[in-house]
């Protein structure tokens, strides 16, 4: 989550969802809350039953707008000249917290005099190559003046003396890798070190906020143009109702009243979707939303571990905790070189090395020495773009033998699912680990657009999986809570977690290359690979549990955790557990696989992710551990006023008391809790003193909120609205630069894109959620409980565009991209509205995604239709919006597909065991 | 003030394309699919989900009310033509009871193969709850099939025997057969008014506006259990008379004749205040009155000695058509009302 | 009777059967163990109960100040989720070009792909690239999925594949 | 003809049956009488009820039929259908509203199908709920005409009338019922009658204050021939939107009357049998 990183400092929900409660005033934008995480929902529903206002800004009218107080349809994909407008509307207003931005936000910095806007540059920002589409923020000024040795190169390294806070030159192309930068300060791949804005101190700034290149003038300057009647004619909406939206979002802030945005992928699945969410993070930021009880910007993610899965990433580009993965052609050749490169000298990310040598002391043990570098060299480089998009399409072209889909299914999910199962069909061998035969199992006997089976090189192997009451271990929700679910049973027959498949896995391979001497083999050889259980486990009834092998997955929360290797635990006798990431060395003497999530195993015995007990504190901190150490509300420090006092008794968190010289509130304070309101850091101070007492983001290296960002967003310091890859109408702002200018493509015959407005696709297509299903559906195809609450794919439509094209409600459409077709039923409904756009008529259409052609219930598959584009920060495609076109009837060609299951109505009939007849369950109807 | 601000502040788009429009919300455009159909909003209600669940009954269920109709029927009619007739009636109370008992032979069955779970037909008897119609009948049909079998037990007991043969028996003979005729006729024709009765009763415990507390349908169920019944007695004695049995079919005719006819009046009659309460007219039920007096007509037809027993079959036979058809014609019409999207509470 | 005498609001002793008097609870005598719903990000606190060594039931964790007891439809499902006639019980195999599944044995699958592993990888491993930069890392295997698997599966993941055997594209659907 | 098989269930399953015990029950305005209050302005509309009452009862799933009726493919409420979820949309250029309440059995303080039942399978529990008892219940099909809202029905499986339980074996733990106890939004409460009552009229008082005229409830107080029911809703369209009945009608009250003509009639018709017999023994030899 670049975008709030970029903003705040770290990619993830600033507060938790049960601070929804405490808002007077909620924006939904982006997601549909009501419908994508219901029970999530509850909160906001307690706020307004408080008299708080609920306001969701949407294409289509979900379950969510028919809650809300406020309901504005937009044109999927214009969010940021909306969200502009509203940016627009709070400065020409003079509604901004004055005192908040003054202090928190760096407004007042002074930006390098080289920066351009898109205002004056017709839709980019300085230091554009539009040959490799990307910036170069070095070239373009991005950074604050002020630096003493401006572009002098740093030596590296968090000793270095902070000198610059200008722009270094850029260290080489970028991949566009993704991920990263989501920590906001450090720099990401595309611009190893690029954002000098390392150094708190000493910038320039302008208190009066009047210098014509201090961030709030620029950003006046940029939003200038999004006034309500430009926003409405790019929008779809009226003028009255941005003005409304921004006066109700107005009206709830302040010292007494606060307002939060949620959102969801309905942000993130657009190739500006990091730009999206800054956008947010500006207006809270303007608006004094942020670190404070109902404020904040909520992040609402899809999955039960997503966050936990870029925490401690399977993604190509991270190492644990936000580390960059190594590249191979950005100074990453050592470890010192990397940390001088990746970390910062003030801040928390002064701390880099610390981290990383304590992850190469978890995975490599002693064989990670001070002099060996601690193996640095062993971990692999990455030199271009490896992630789930590109990786897909060498895969279709041949060029990847061996794949693993450990509960993944992008032969109906992934997005231009008809490359994916291309993809697959031309691997040698793909291992499945999943509940049941999905779609990416079943690709080559079931899928439709395939040859038959006769035709598929693959080996497919099934491992059949254990379900989650079948496993103990935990995940990360949305509010970055570890919360640990224990083992209930052993899952049936062969079913195994996914840690047993890798563990064993790993314990083969090392027993395959044991004695091996090649260089190559030798990181896998002294991989640290000791999960063994120190007594045979048991269940919760008591019994032995009766599977062998299985890893203890609570050693491996351990290693996570972190330990010393100098200190032992006096009552067990192994090595010390680390309370928390400030316990971290750089010398070797602590490991710690994942330093954010340092401190929630602080002893044996005591599993702070398994905490699960209510207390009086609002924020329950004994309920799982949030990272980072154990903070529900992130920034809380802006609670208080600069002078340590909250801003009113209504909103109070987190204050300054003098008698104990210390934060003091329900939250743990995410600030040096010791660190006096009015301490002003020397100006050559490094790591957190150079953090003042009055500056909140202490993982930005000045400490502060950033409108302006000079990074790590790779698409621009301001959020600028483009069209998105797929659009049926020009950019009205910036008519030369219809599509952001830093996306990637990927283009080619499986992959083809409307770049102009086309008559041939005139109508607009947005993915949405059901309540009812879950992703493409391999957690809910298969339910039957599920199925019959919707049984079958659909597309909704406006009367207006059914009239139009000749559909009748419940009869059948075919909806053509430039990428596939898919027929699917016809629900005609008023909740979608066609919209005037720039003088011309939109249509817009919503498509679930949860269908394909394995499970209990099959259908087309929305993600034929999506295409493959990369927004340059994470990767992330497009599935949000693209262009297609409707027609009445079906799709010639196959017959339509069956069921691979057939409809199973009871779970089982079976008599609960140890249960007399009158307590078993009454719908057995037995 | 509206919960929900949309503010579009604009007019809509295409608003002659939006009135064609078929969606949620939208009137069908005329003679569309079912489906579309679902969508029509011109009368309050839930698409076309019926309030009301239909009834889960079989056609059985209306056999069950004729034949239990019949057999009431025919049974007061052969026990007062007895009392009240004396032995010149004999012979024709030994028929009419023998069609009573026959036409409630099949009556439990029915009622039991109607049932959700036969193997508990019993369950109907574990309680004594008259105010369940249901339950009440079910009491009542068991009593009345004792008091069916006291009088059908009496019929044996004095089988082949003149009147005067069975006056002198002796004290315990004397006594039992007082005894069954007390049970037959004390006991039998009030239930069997009952059973006539409380069908309609049951009905008119429905929900269904076809059904829902209509006062009319336990009188038209009583007057039709007697046309039918004696209807059929008249049949019966009418039939067997042809092949030689002794049944006073001749001396009967007239009394049977002047019962069918009130019988037939008060059918039409309650009929058409049955007909007049429910919401919706129910076009079956004609056929029930084209019966009756069809039936009427068809007796007084002018015929001679042969040809007079014939007619009386005839009309009989249409007499007892139009009781079923009755029965038949209101079970459907309670369907008909639960089904109809249209009948809102 | 006849529905007359009867008050309203008057309730005689009921007809019950020896069954409905016993009427109880399945829970009684269960295992409770606490769980989290496997399904979205909200991460709501789950009671599941065992019983006899079978799942009988899961529900909302009431002490859950997150969902307080509540469950979406699909939370309220995950009882479905594990016992499903649909799942899948033993390790399957499809040959290259067969046209259907095989069962075997679970641990010759995993050391079937134990050994394919090591033949991609040592066929694509690859040390530096042409300007002699250290790579040490292979593109031609890898991992997709994690976002709904457990943070310590993700981490062996991550260690195993990643620092272990050299695979780059280690991913999952998590993106921004 | 029978099988023996049956007839040897039937003997083994008599003492379940016969003779029914007969346990005190709560009247229907005790104050422990426990039930629902569903309030459609908090329903979100995300079927969790329907699932989790599934799930707890273990109940088949219906079928896959796709309604086209907004999001309800449930369509109504039925022998394994306890829960259902409502929705209709009523959206205007410039006004949105999309209708979604949970319905359920009305648990009714006098209830039709209760009173209809004949062999007592239907009764009135300790907790003041309506309860069919699978084991005894022998489908007769009485109650689904009784029951004015629709609710019951006999399923196809068993043959056995069912409808929601109000979690009659959850109850008897003091846990609530699975589809309150699951309600994200706690748009389905459950408890005391009379609190539930008396937090449903504050919460109607508080939408009106928030300008929401529309909400009131429904079944709260008497609705046509009831009394108030024991599972009531806050409604902000007319009922039948939500396809409930304006005026539920008792059509098991008062019975006397009909039988009272249905006997006169005979009576009267047997009398004029009586009397044509009698005239024709005395006039003819």
């Amino acid at each position: 989550m670049p975008g709030l990183g970029a903003s705040f400092g770290r990619g993830a929900a600033t507060n938790y969802q049960q601070d929804l409660a405490n808002s007077d005033c909620v924006l939904f934008m982006g997601s549909n809350m009501a419908e994508a995480h219901p029970v999530g929902f509850r909160w906001p529903l307690k706020a307004q039953a408080r008299g708080a206002k609920l306001i969701h800004v949407d294409p289509r009218f979900t379950r969510t707008s028919a809650m809300c107080d406020v309901f504005v349809p937009i044109r999927v994909g214009s969010d940021i000249a909306f969200l502009g407008g509203l940016i627009n509307y709070v400065l020409t207003h003079e509604r901004h917290f004055a005192e908040f931005v003054l202090a928190y936000t760096n407004a007042a910095t002074i930006v390098e005099d080289e920066f351009r806007d898109t205002e004056d540059l017709g839709g980019v920002f300085s230091g554009y190559d539009p040959k490799g589409r990307e910036y170069e923020p070095a070239k373009g000024g991005w950074g604050y003046q002020g630096s003493e040795a401006e572009g002098k190169a740093r030596k590296g390294g968090t000793t270095a003396h902070p000198t610059g806070y200008r722009q270094r030159k850029a260290g080489g192309g970028s991949h566009g890798m993704h991920g990263y930068g989501l920590m906001g300060g450090a720099s990401s791949h595309g611009q190893p070190r690029k954002n000098a804005t390392d150094v708190p101190g000493g910038c320039h700034r302008d208190e009066t906020l009047q210098h014509p290149k201090c961030a709030f003038q620029l950003l006046k300057k940029h939003y200038a143009r999004y006034t309500p009647e430009a926003v409405a004619e790019v929008c779809g909406c009226a003028p009255e109702q941005v003005v409304r939206v921004a006066e109700l979002l107005c009206q709830n802030s302040g010292r007494d009243r606060t307002g939060m945005i949620v959102y969801a992928v309905g942000w993130t699945q657009h190739t500006t979707g990091v730009q999206i969410i800054r956008a947010a993070g500006i207006l809270q930021l303007l608006l004094g939303n942020v670190g404070r009880p109902g404020g904040g910007v909520m992040a609402m993610r899809g999955h039960a571990s997503i966050q936990g899965s870029t925490d401690i990433p399977t993604l190509y580009d991270l190492l644990p905790g936000y580390l960059p993965q190594p590249a191979a052609d950005k100074g990453h050749e050592n470890l010192d070189e990397y940390v001088g490169h990746e970390g910062l000298p003030t801040g928390y990310w002064a701390n880099t090395k610390k981290f990383v040598v304590s992850l190469m002391k978890a995975w490599y043990g002693e064989a990670a020495t001070a002099r060996n570098h601690y193996r640095w060299k062993w971990l692999p480089r990455i030199d271009r773009d490896y992630s789930q998009l590109p990786f897909f399409r060498d895969m279709a072209q041949g060029k990847v033998k061996g794949y693993f889909l450990l509960g993944q299914n992008p032969a109906g999910g992934g997005p231009n699912a008809g490359l994916h199962r291309e993809g697959l069909r031309n691997l040698d061998w793909l291992v499945v680990m999943d509940w049941f035969l999905t779609d990416s199992a079943n690709f080559w006997k079931d899928a439709p657009d395939g040859p038959p089976p006769q035709g598929v090189k693959t080996e497919v192997f099934f491992f059949p999986a254990a379900a989650a009451p079948e496993k103990e271990g935990s995940f990360t929700n949305t509010q970055r809570l570890l919360q640990w679910h224990d083992k209930a049973l052993d899952p049936p027959g062969d079913c195994r977690s996914d840690a047993w498949l890798v563990y064993n896995l790993g314990k083969k391979l090392k027993a395959l290359y044991r004695g091996s001497r090649k260089a190559k083999d030798q990181s896998l050889l002294h991989l640290t690979w000791d999960y063994e259980f120190d007594e045979p486990p048991h269940l919760p009834d008591g019994t032995p549990s009766l599977i062998a092998g299985e890893p203890d997955v609570s050693k491996v929360l351990q290693e996570i955790n972190g330990h010393s290797l100098t200190e032992t635990d006096p009552s067990t006798g192994k090595p010390k557990l680390l309370s928390g990431f400030a316990e971290l060395k750089d010398d070797g003497t602590t490991a710690c696989g994942c330093w954010i999530y340092s401190g929630v195993f602080p002893a044996y015995g005591r599993n702070r992710a398994r905490d699960r007990e209510r207390t009086d504190n609002p924020v329950e901190p004994d309920w799982g551990w949030a990272w980072p150490h154990n903070r529900r509300v992130m920034y809380n420090r802006c609670s208080a006023d600069p002078d340590g006092k909250p801003w009113s008794e209504r909103k109070k968190l987190l204050w300054w008391d003098e008698q104990q010289h210390k934060w003091v509130g329900p939250d743990q304070p995410d600030f040096p809790p010791d660190t006096p309101p009015h301490y002003r850091p020397p100006p050559d101070a490094t790591g957190m003193d150079a953090i003042g007492g009055a500056a909140p983001f202490i993982m930005k290296p000045d400490g502060l909120g950033w409108l302006f960002a000079p990074g790590p967003a790779k698409d621009g310091p301001f959020p600028t609205h483009y069209e998105p890859v797929e659009s049926p109408v020009g950019n009205l702002f910036y008519p030369r630069q219809p599509d952001s200018p830093t996306t990637r493509y990927f283009e080619g015959p499986l992959n083809r894109i409307a770049h102009r407005p086309t008559p041939e696709y005139p109508v607009v297509a947005c993915t949405f959620r059901l309540t009812e299903h879950y992703l493409s559906g391999p957690m809910s195809r298969f339910n039957s409980w599920l199925n019959e609450l919707q049984p079958e794919m659909f597309v909704e439509l406006s009367p207006e565009l059914a009239a139009d094209r000749g559909i009748e409600h419940g009869g059948w459409l075919v909806v053509r991209s430039p990428r596939g077709a898919i027929e699917a039923r016809a629900m005609v409904t008023r909740r979608l509205r066609p919209l005037r756009v720039q003088g011309q008529t939109v249509h817009q259409i919503g498509i679930p995604f949860h269908w394909g052609y394995a499970g209990e219930t099959v259908g087309a598959v929305a993600n034929d239709l999506t295409s493959l584009v990369a927004d340059p920060n994470v990767s992330m495609h497009e599935g949000k919006v693209f262009v297609c076109q409707v027609t009445a009837g079906r799709l010639d060609g196959p017959a339509p597909r069956r069921p691979t299951e057939p409809f199973a109505p009871w779970p089982t009939r079976a008599a609960v065991p140890d249960t007399p007849r009158a307590a078993q369950p009454e719908g057995h109807l037995t | 003030m509206p919960p929900h601000d949309t503010q579009t502040g604009r007019p809509p788009v295409g608003p002659q394309v939006m009135a064609e429009g078929r969606g949620l919300g939208f009137p069908a455009a005329g003679g569309a699919p079912a489906l579309s159909d679902r969508t029509a909003e011109t009368v309050p209600g839930y698409y076309d989900v019926p309030m009301l669940k239909p009834p889960v009954w079989k056609d059985l269920i209306s056999w069950y009310f004729f034949l239990g109709g019949v057999s009431a029927g025919a049974y007061v009619t052969s026990r007062l033509a007895e009392r009240y007739g004396g032995p010149k009636f004999r012979p024709l109370a030994t028929v009419g009871t023998c069609v009573a008992a026959a036409a409630a032979v099949p009556c439990a069955p029915l009622l039991i193969a109607d049932l959700g779970d036969p193997k508990r037909f019993h369950h109907m008897l574990r309680v004594f709850k008259p105010e369940s119609p249901m339950n009440l009948g079910a009491w009542v049909l068991t009593a009345y099939h004792g008091a069916g079998a006291a009088a059908l037990a009496r019929e044996w007991l004095r089988r082949g025997k003149a009147d005067d043969e069975q006056k002198n028996q002796g004290f315990v003979r004397n006594a039992a057969d007082g005894l069954l005729v007390a049970v037959a006729d004390v006991g039998g024709i009030p239930l069997a008014l009952l059973l006539a009765s409380y069908t309609g009763v049951l009905l008119t415990g429905g929900a269904t506006p076809a059904w829902c507390k209509n006062a009319w349908l336990p009188a038209l169920f009583s007057a039709s259990a007697v046309s039918s019944g004696a209807s059929a007695v008249s049949l019966a004695a009418e039939a067997l008379g042809r092949v030689g049995v002794d049944t006073a079919a001749d001396v009967a005719r007239g009394p049977l004749h002047i019962v069918q006819s009130v019988a037939h009046l008060a059918e039409v009659i309650t009929l058409v205040g049955y007909l007049s309460s429910v919401r919706r007219a129910v076009p079956a039920a004609w056929g029930t009155l084209v019966a009756a007096a069809g039936a009427e007509v068809l007796r007084r037809l002018p015929a001679g000695r042969r040809l007079r027993p014939w007619l009386d079959i005839g009309s009989a036979a249409l007499s007892l058509f139009g009781a079923y058809h009755l029965r038949s014609t209101v079970v459907n019409a309670g369907h008909d009302s639960a089904n109809d999207p249209q009948s809102r509470l | 009777m006849f529905g007359l005498p009867l008050l309203p609001n008057r309730r005689p002793p009921q007809p019950y059967s020896r069954q409905t008097e016993q009427k109880g609870s399945r829970l009684r005598g269960a295992t409770l163990t606490k769980s989290v719903c496997p399904y979205c990000a909200v991460g709501c606190g789950m009671n599941v109960y065992t019983k006899g060594g079978t799942l009988i039931d899961i529900e909302g964790n009431p002490d859950s100040p997150i969902n307080e007891g509540t469950l979406c439809p699909k939370g309220a499902n995950s009882f479905q989720l594990a016992v499903n006639p649909h799942r899948q019980k033993f390790a399957l195999h499809r040959k290259p070009f067969a046209d259907r599944w095989e069962r075997v044995p679970l641990d010759w699958a995993l050391n079937r792909v134990a050994e394919r592993v090591k033949e991609a990888r040592d066929e694509g491993f690859r040390q530096k690239n042409e300007k002699g930069v250290v790579l040490n890392h292979v593109t031609t295997i890898g991992t997709l999925g994690g976002a709904t698997l457990d943070n310590e599966e993700n981490y062996l993941i991550k260690k195993l594949f990643s620092a272990g055997l050299g695979v780059v594209s280690v991913e999952n659907q998590a993106r921004i | 003809m029978i099988p023996l098989a049956v007839l040897t269930d039937i003997a083994a399953e008599l003492p379940n049956a016969f003779p029914p015990r007969r346990t005190p029950v709560p009247d229907a305005d005790a104050d422990e009488v426990m039930g629902f209050f569903t309030d459609a302005t908090l329903c979100i509309g995300c079927k969790a009820c329907e699932v989790a009452c599934k799930q707890w009862n273990q109940l088949p799933a219906d079928g896959l039929e796709f309604t086209g009726y907004s999001y309800d493919n449930t369509k109504h409420l039925g022998a394994t259908t306890w829960r259902h979820v409502a929705f209709k949309e009523k959206i205007t250029p410039d006004f949105g509203k999309w209708l979604m309440v949970s319905d359920v059995c009305k648990h009714c303080a006098a209830a039709p199908c209760q009173q209809s039942c004949p062999t007592g399978s239907i009764v009135y529990n300790e907790f003041g709920s309506v309860y069919v008892q699978p084991d005894i219940c022998n489908g007769c099909g009485y109650c689904v005409v009784a029951c004015p809202f629709g609710v019951i029905d006999r399923s196809m499986i068993d043959g056995h009338a069912h409808k929601c339980t109000l979690c009659f074996d959850r109850q008897t733990e003091g846990m609530e019922p699975a589809c309150a106890k699951s309600c994200p939004t706690d748009s389905i409460q459950f408890g005391p009658i009379k609190q539930l009552r008396e937090r449903a009229r504050e919460r109607v008082e508080r939408l009106h204050e928030q300008g929401r005229a529309d909400a009131y409830l429904y079944g709260a107080d008497s609705v046509g021939d009831y009394g108030p029911l024991h599972s009531f809703f806050l409604l902000e369209d007319h009922p039948h939107e939500y396809n409930l009945p304006v005026a539920p009608p008792q059509p098991l009250r008062n019975q006397a009357p009909r039988y009272a003509a249905g006997l006169a009639v005979g009576a009267a018709l047997a009398a004029v049998a009586a009397f044509v017999f009698g005239r024709a023994a005395r006039a003819a030899p």
